[in-house]
């Protein structure tokens, strides 16, 4: 049987792929970003996961605003880096688990989740930086993916507690699953950022650590967050760490924080990150 | 056009970008998103009316664009994902405009971010700014 | 305030478009047809509806199997016929009602329904035959038209109890957008067909016209007829009666039947219709 | 792979097109989706071994395309309103193509629709058809 063993929570900035994929990991403004992933690395390589469903949001790149889906679920053989405008990153083909993602769809569906199927995607930076994060940069990631894209783009995003009661949902699937495999999964975006505006480049220090801290010890409440406070709170874009409850709605009741790390800024955003594991 | 209120209304400094922007901001937005391909980042630097014609944008879209009124493309329509799409196209990095939008330099607005951002405190609601500037 | 006044079911075979474009309603095969929709024709004139929302599927036109949505929401000023392979209808531009539809999505999502919004779309047979039957060949559609674009193709399609469940949210987003606005919902598509396999052409007469019956007899037991029942009794195509019951979800408890016509075939399939007011 | 039974297997002649016959159907069918415009059916009727190469098919797929193998194609993971647009391409109508995969003229599938169509009696299950042919 399929078993979720653990969730992460990471931001996603695309400054940060930018810094890997350029050799300024040790530069003294990104230094203190990367050093708080060390651990992370290496608690990830132990742990060994075989899947990691990784939740994220596109930035107008592989959907535009023709046709904007709340929940996407790839269920692909692979997907490719894509290409921003500057050229594709120069990071591993991402390998899909097609056959958990089919019967995540079909669970997911039955289930009452509208989601919507995708057959063929690129994946932008919303997914390929929280896979550099985690593994730095190696010739193939050391796990297949299931990508689901959340729309928190185009308001109003899917709300908390939908986004929390999603992740159960994905939980009872992984465990119907008739194969062993051992699975993580990542939620991604966030945590403080206004990216427009004349209130650009608002940061809020205490709200996300607050956030932080109920991610274990008070999750109900988090879903009961309004998205006017996330994007009073924390900045118009900010309300994508919603899709952090997602990953967090996937675990136990009780889980164990084993490492986290807060830095701002990392461009024009907080730098958040968390790693929970069932307890 | 039914005017809605929203509970966001308040936050100042702040356009949601909601159906009612998405609707209006359409096709400045899918201009945007044709820049993702280098043969149409050429073209639009090499002509940008001319380029820009092809879109069904109402003409203050096209201006503000022309402009590189940052702010004023959020204002009508655009989505800063979308627009940050002409800083690239342009070599100007994210910053670059983040400034430009609050009114601050390059300079200025990371040096902001360095120190911490911009503070919740005070930037919370339209009433906080009244006359004042955002609390940066 | 805006309002719910009545629903029509109806098939959307491609054929019928087809025969009404060149001209053949008056042909033998074509007749008993189009006949079983005079009465139709009359009544829609007489409500004169505001705005129709238009539940259908679209056929491999303005989707492909690269992305799927389960719920797809137009929220656009206009959607263009589609050329599905022949050139586009003969018929006139469908103009959306955008201000409905965005006030619907918000509250569809905000009640916890997956919705895809959809800036930009050409609409197929699946759209366009219905209005064709509903209301001839006019200069202008009579009524502005909120699509809503549900998947049938791409197995499993959103269950019966949720297609319900989505209409009674619909309804409630009508009933409380700030305008007055008189509201018609069609659910399109069926009845029995199979149009595949070396069982083509399957017809149930009995399971289809007692379908028909329980729309205002028994609308609950319909909506928990599993998707393998409609493909075992009605074709695996004829699934896609399924979407009626978006429509019945979005009337009152208790409708009266106004109008219902049945007849085989409409070339490979049963072609089922009928009108539920609200009273 | 994973082989999951489903509540659907029992029914005969029937290949209900979920998930795993989209994924491996995903590029016959995409293909059957570029024929929607006019000069790729040119093209495709020009040479057609050709024009297949350019999706990334199965050898299987494209010799089913090629010999009209209607009924195989939907087994190798074709979708009927995909499939169907080859079909129109070739100017053969919707009925031709049915008759075709149940093994009848279009017109004995036509006089059959006429009657009534197929009846659900005798074939709602596979038990029901073992030894006999589809009841029409
Ligand atoms: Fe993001
Ligand atoms: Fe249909």
């Amino acid at each position: 049987m399929a078993k979720i063993l653990a969730g992460v929570g990471t931001s996603h900035v695309p400054a940060i792929g930018a810094a890997i994929d350029l050799g300024k990991t040790q530069e003294p403004y990104w230094q203190p970003i990367f050093a708080g992933y060390e651990k992370s690395k290496q608690w990830l390589k132990e742990v060994d996961p075989d899947v990691v469903i990784l939740v994220y949001n596109d930035h107008a790149t592989a959907f535009a605003l023709d046709v904007v889906p709340t929940f996407a679920l790839g269920i692909a053989d692979e997907y490719q880096p894509a290409d921003e405008g500057w050229g594709p990153r120069p990071v591993p083909v991402v390998k899909g688990h097609s056959e958990l993602s089919r019967h995540l769809g079909t669970s997911l569906i039955f289930d009452h989740f509208d989601m919507t199927i995708v057959n063929e995607m690129a994946v932008d930076h919303g997914l390929t930086v929280p896979l550099s994060l985690m593994c730095g940069q190696p010739e193939a990631w050391p796990f297949k993916v299931v990508p689901l894209c959340v729309n928190v783009v185009q308001y109003p995003p899917p709300t908390g507690a939908r986004c929390f009661d999603l992740g159960k949902a994905i939980r009872k699937a992984v465990e119907a699953f008739d194969e062993d495999l051992k699975v993580v999964i990542f939620g991604t975006g966030g945590m403080s950022h206004q990216l427009h505006g004349e209130r650009a480049g608002m940061i809020n220090r205490e709200w996300d650590n607050k956030f932080l801290d109920d991610l274990s010890a008070d999750p109900q409440r988090l879903t009961q967050i309004p998205h006017v406070e996330y994007i009073r709170e924390t900045g118009a874009e900010g309300v994508e760490t919603v899709m952090w409850l997602i990953m967090r709605g996937a675990l136990n009741e009780q889980v164990e924080e084993v490492h986290r790390h807060y830095h701002v800024p990392g461009s024009n955003t907080a730098v958040g990150h968390i790693i929970l594991e069932n307890r | 056009m039914v005017t809605t209120k929203h509970d966001y209304d308040d936050i100042p400094g702040t356009y949601v970008f909601d159906f009612d922007k998405s609707h209006d901001g359409y096709h400045l937005n899918m201009f945007c998103m044709s820049l993702l391909k280098a043969e149409n980042r050429k073209a639009f630097l090499a002509d940008e009316a001319g380029y820009l014609q092809q879109f069904p944008m109402t003409q203050e879209q096209r201006q503000a664009v022309m402009d590189r009124d940052w702010l004023r493309m959020i204002q009508l329509g655009g989505n800063i994902y979308y627009t940050s799409k002409i800083g690239a196209t342009d070599g100007r990095s994210f910053q670059y405009i983040a400034g430009k939008m609050c009114g601050m330099s390059q300079e200025d607005y990371a040096k902001m971010m360095l120190n911490g951002g911009r503070p919740a405190d005070g930037n919370r609601s339209k009433s906080e700014w009244e006359g004042e500037k955002a609390n940066g």
